[in-house]
């Protein structure tokens, strides 16, 4: 004898169709056009930073990069939705939410230059610094929930990582912690359909990311990514149960990776153009202007005008960067523990002094 | 001032500590109502509350990498793995982050928790439950490795271990736990980390060791002792940073040094004490350096199990095969 | 706007109520009384072994040993499931699933009394030993299965493990493979309701363990441990899809720990007699008996002859184990590569030697 | 006879044991249509098909637990780690299964599965793509650990790795990978596993490395060799089971030793071999054991990278400052 003993439902939520048409009413915050204009902004000058950052590695002064292309909704609307107060812990990917935080661009290219000091950030001293080791960082964001939660605070800790971070037991144990102890974590999937090489299809049987949610007993959606208002109302209300003390949330963003996985990567090994060409029709930035100017919320002046403003930052910042000297080599040193042990105090005056062994 | 086994002496400690500073956290499998299964948290669950002495899901990478977070957030998790065993899923958040996120913030933001499992062999244990890897985590830059010896130092080194603003993994002997006890004052001092402990003093040869091992080197030594031979014992108590000068000195005393481990032998910390005496005291050495170890198998189930064991009689044989040089 | 894009449900099966009194109609090879009668045989045989070894242990002869007390409906409803080709990989309770794949009495004494040579198995040549770091034997099962699937063989991998082992990132992210490539793997969960002191619902919000399945979109079904007909049925129904390429499954076992977790464990530190007391009347070895015995197939006669054989047979295995000298010291080195390195051979003759430092 | 780069040497020994027996799968992130972020296996998906070249999920613990049941299977697995910094969630099936799995069963199981993975620094790569951590793995009993350093070298010793019985640990220079070619015959010859190789003779000095410092101390002696000082350099090859001998024999010979890797010093290999050569070769030293090493700190990202790395101006030092003793 069988008999049902759970249901399940998994929803998606969308506001804008892919030429930026509302597709029903939206959320009241996206009624204000400074909010939209806002985020749009913030997007634009995410693609500008994008832009140069690749320029600099083509010529040999940045470290390898990871491109945001056609993802900024997801980090500009998780990002939008967060409080000062909150903590973000991105992956490499999510330059636009760190952006939006309050690093700064030369600190994203001192970061990408080689330089730890750009994680060393001035704006968001809690943040965590990127992480590369694909969803190590989940469970972090479910110790600093953790830590929020047994001061009685009403701050969240929010995680963005990219589908194939999904399949890491990493990724599964935080989650399932969040569910437990209703934790305040938002975990955002950066389904940008792609982990490197490897599809989203060869990534898990799952029909949806946002679905791995059950098995922690948690609330999972998926949402637009591209649609930067659908992200932003979703991580806003999950931000808001989890600071309101009802637990974390799963939230998959369905984008797509317009570029390259990193500038060490040649796409072209494995997909084809005419499978890319379509989503350039779907991607955010365009999106989210043509809904502003339907709205007349957004001129051609106002275009020109950002894109200057843009540019003229992120040279400056570029050059900035450039015309940092590295540190000291001592620097190797100095923060490996909060004091030198005399151990390593031996070590550095060995290779502090050109005699050193 | 209470005569308290090795593991009463963690258990006290940690009492301390969480009275003493409300940051401080226990989490891990097993260590709120049931007291840990060596009961090394035995009644703080009762004592703390729910919310300060956690019983985590069955997740070890979880348990480190969560730690990580609270750390990074101000708190002072000190979170345990129930054996050693099953440390390994928490080596990535050890290797990538914990010991790494001071300097790749250029200290923004740092990583003051503890990791405590108990480890070591010859308490018949189950299959995973008796081996010695300490060896793996001395060797991650930016993390300290805390081995006590006895209830005192135990207790000493675990309160200097929270309060350090750094991550430290701190390894117990279970076969210590209750093998002694000894008068240990709930003074909330803290022991120096990074100090080697001169257990014994002797003038014909250095015995350097950590963990339960040191049990059988005092014996030995005791044995030695009565052919006239005088035998410094050693416990190093912190592997990482290495208290070298401490060793350094006695082995220019001595000329001759054996370090004794559990571990296996390849790639063991011993490796690590010989190479230095290599490097810095080479010329004051009488006789080859000797390490009585673990072999390079893997720990045998319990039958076999005292075959592995670095034994006093193994000790003894290397201090004696010393003493016929120089 | 939001819609709605996969929905899913978990079922609970069973065949018995607590008295074993069927809930309705059985499946066919329930109704053969040999099958069943079988079926409980194993399950006193284990039992019997159980009693054994606990008696050992706490003589002094026995190392620690971990109790199937209660679930021997999951491991004898699961092996019997299986075909000699199939390959189980059992957790370090599933003591009554060996003993119905071959493993012998003595063999299990002497691995847990700490000799090697009770998992080098003459019966189940292929069937992994006994995984003590819990869940890590979940990529394993995938592995074999995966072995299977390459050489095209009608067979598949069982692994065993309990409620707390669903919270390792292991077995997600082997039930995640076993669902994206559809390997011939069944996975199942012996959910006694404890992971030593930790309550099952202390270790998930998940409502069910059946439920992590959706997360790695393949099946997952709850069925009443305590029922080896429900247990045998899910398994073998498991089982026919995976052979015949449809891919594997998660099956949840709800059953209870009578016992300690282990005999160095003290479960009254942590749970009341109280809420053990309900569960002796649900425990799946009386309920199989009350089932044949209203059918028929089983009399006084029939239980004293078991329970007497079954005496004999496991005091002599004890027997025989005790009378076992441990191996040769030099064991400890033999086997750690196919052939002795150089460097091995050395310590090893320092070990064997009485002179060898 | 093809000139070829470490990398396509690689390349080569895979398509050859994949020709040559139908049990080796190859599989990890990225290593089918897009030939492996290295390129170490292009080619090989089309060649051979999906179903023998796989792209796994995001999962290193699935990756080498997968591998450990294929293995025992009778499979040959040859797993990819897409770096070294991505392994340790691999290293519990490493030590707890992989490593064990035949002496568990007295022989009645096996893991003969290969691990490869590109590690090292010198190549300005991003974050956690540079460190050298083999030692960490080289304590672990019943595990194979083996670095080529030449594309002849790595194509024998990958295809003996693949045929032995055993589980081995297969770690690729990164920094080696395009560095050099040499003609390479793809005839199937593996080169003998635990065997240390000298690939310079020398009587004043013993240099023992192994990977991508093999380059600085070649270039190193060279330069040595115009000031008349001959060094003996060795590529350890085998980090375990280590082939003592060559080692100690050499020592015997030169006097001298300094050992050189990228890894942090303290708990590193040339710990090991400095303390194989204090216990059996004492006598024969006329100076102290030197290691050039990585400091025991994380590996800094790209801009300080090149101070941490043992250069050749460290290398030439520590042999010149044993030059003066004896
Ligand atoms: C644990 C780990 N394994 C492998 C890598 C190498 N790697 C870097 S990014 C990446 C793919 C990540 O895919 P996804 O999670 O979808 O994020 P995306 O790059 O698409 O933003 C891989 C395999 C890594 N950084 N960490
Ligand atoms: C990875 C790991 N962590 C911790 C332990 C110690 N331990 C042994 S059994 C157990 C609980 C297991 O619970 P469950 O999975 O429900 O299986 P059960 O013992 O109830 O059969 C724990 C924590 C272990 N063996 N492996
Ligand atoms: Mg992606
Ligand atoms: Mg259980």
């Amino acid at each position: 004898m069988s008999t049902p003993v759970a249901t399940f439902a998994i929803e998606r939520t969308a506001y804008l169709d892919a030429t930026g048409r509302p597709l029903g009413p939206l959320p009241a915050f996206a009624e204000d056009a400074a909010t939209v204009t806002g985020f749009y902004r913030a997007m634009a000058r995410a693609r500008a930073f994008d832009e140069k950052a690749i320029a600099l590695q083509r010529t040999g002064r940045l470290g390898t990069y990871a491109s945001s292309l056609g993802q900024e909704a997801v980090g500009v609307g998780t990002a939008s939705a967060m409080r000062p107060a909150d903590v973000l812990l991105p992956s490499f990917r999510e330059h636009a939410a760190q952006l939006w935080r309050g690093v700064t661009l030369k600190e994203l290219f001192l970061y990408w230059g080689g330089d730890e000091r750009g994680s060393d950030f001035a704006g968001p001293r809690e943040d965590f610094p990127v992480c590369i080791p694909v969803a190590s960082h989940f469970p972090h964001a479910a110790g600093v929930a953790l830590a929020m939660a047994l001061r009685g605070e009403p701050r969240a800790a929010v995680a963005i990582a990219g589908d194939g971070a999904t399949s890491k037991g990493d990724f599964y144990e935080a989650l399932n912690v969040v569910g437990l102890w209703r934790l305040p974590a938002v975990f955002v999937i950066n389904n940008n359909q792609w982990a490197i090489s490897v599809r989203r299809r060869d990534q898990t049987a799952a029909a949806t990311l946002a679905q791995k949610a059950i098995a922690a007993g948690l609330p999972g959606e998926q949402v637009d990514g591209n649609d930067v208002i659908a992200v932003h109302d979703a991580v806003a209300r999950a931000l808001a149960r989890a600071r309101s003390g009802e637990g974390g949330a799963l939230i998959e963003c369905l984008t797509y990776r317009l570029g390259d996985h990193t500038t060490a990567d040649d796409a072209s090994r494995y997909r084809d153009d005419d499978e890319v060409r379509p989503h350039w029709a779907e991607e955010p930035v365009l999106r989210t202007r043509a809904f502003l100017v339907s709205r007349h919320a957004w001129t051609k002046e106002d275009e020109e005008s950002l894109l200057k403003s843009c540019a003229a930052e992120v040279e400056a910042a570029a050059e900035a960067y450039l015309a940092t000297a590295p540190e000291f080599k001592g620097a190797i040193f100095d923060h490996t523990f909060a004091a030198l042990p005399d151990d390593l105090a031996r070590q550095r005056a060995g290779a502090v002094e050109p005699s050193g062994g | 001032m209470a005569d308290l086994t090795l593991v009463e002496a963690v258990r006290a400690a940690l009492g301390r500590a969480m009275t003493d500073d409300e940051r401080v956290v226990i989490f891990g499998e097993d260590v709120g109502i049931d007291g840990g299964v060596f009961r090394a948290t035995d009644g703080l669950y009762q004592r703390f509350g729910a919310k300060r002495v956690r019983d985590t899901p069955l997740s070890e990478l979880l348990i480190a990498g969560m730690a990580v977070g609270l750390a990074a957030q101000g708190m002072r998790p000190v979170a345990e793995i129930q054996f050693m065993g099953f440390i390994y899923p928490t080596i990535d958040q050890l290797v990538n982050h914990a010991s790494r996120l001071r300097t790749r913030t250029r200290g923004r933001l740092s990583c003051p928790m503890v990791l405590r499992a108990p480890f070591g062999g010859g308490v018949h244990a189950p299959e995973h439950h008796s081996e010695s890897t300490e060896a793996m985590l001395a060797h991650v830059p930016g993390l300290r490795v805390v081995i006590p010896s006895s209830p005192r130092r135990a207790y000493g080194l675990l309160l200097a271990a929270i309060r350090d603003p750094d991550p430290v993994v701190f390894f117990e002997p279970t076969r210590l736990y209750r093998a002694l006890k000894e008068p240990v004052a709930d003074d909330g001092a803290g022991v120096q980390l990074d100090r080697c402990f001169v257990l014994r003093e002797g003038k014909n040869a250095t015995v350097v060791t950590w963990g339960a091992a040191v049990r059988e080197c005092l014996a030995t030594a005791d044995t030695l002792a009565k052919d006239g031979i005088e035998v410094e014992v050693i416990d190093v108590a912190t592997l990482k940073p290495l208290d070298s000068e401490t060793i350094l000195a006695s082995v220019r005393k001595t000329g001759r040094c054996v370090v004794v481990h559990e571990a296996a032998r390849t790639g063991g910390f011993g490796a690590e004490i010989a190479a230095r005496v290599a490097e810095d005291a080479l010329d004051a050495l009488v006789a080859p350096v000797r390490r009585v170890t673990g072999y390079d198998t893997v720990m045998p189930l319990p039958r076999l199990e005292s075959h592995y064991m670095p034994s006093t009689d193994r000790i003894r044989a290397a201090v004696g095969e010393l003493m016929a040089y120089g």
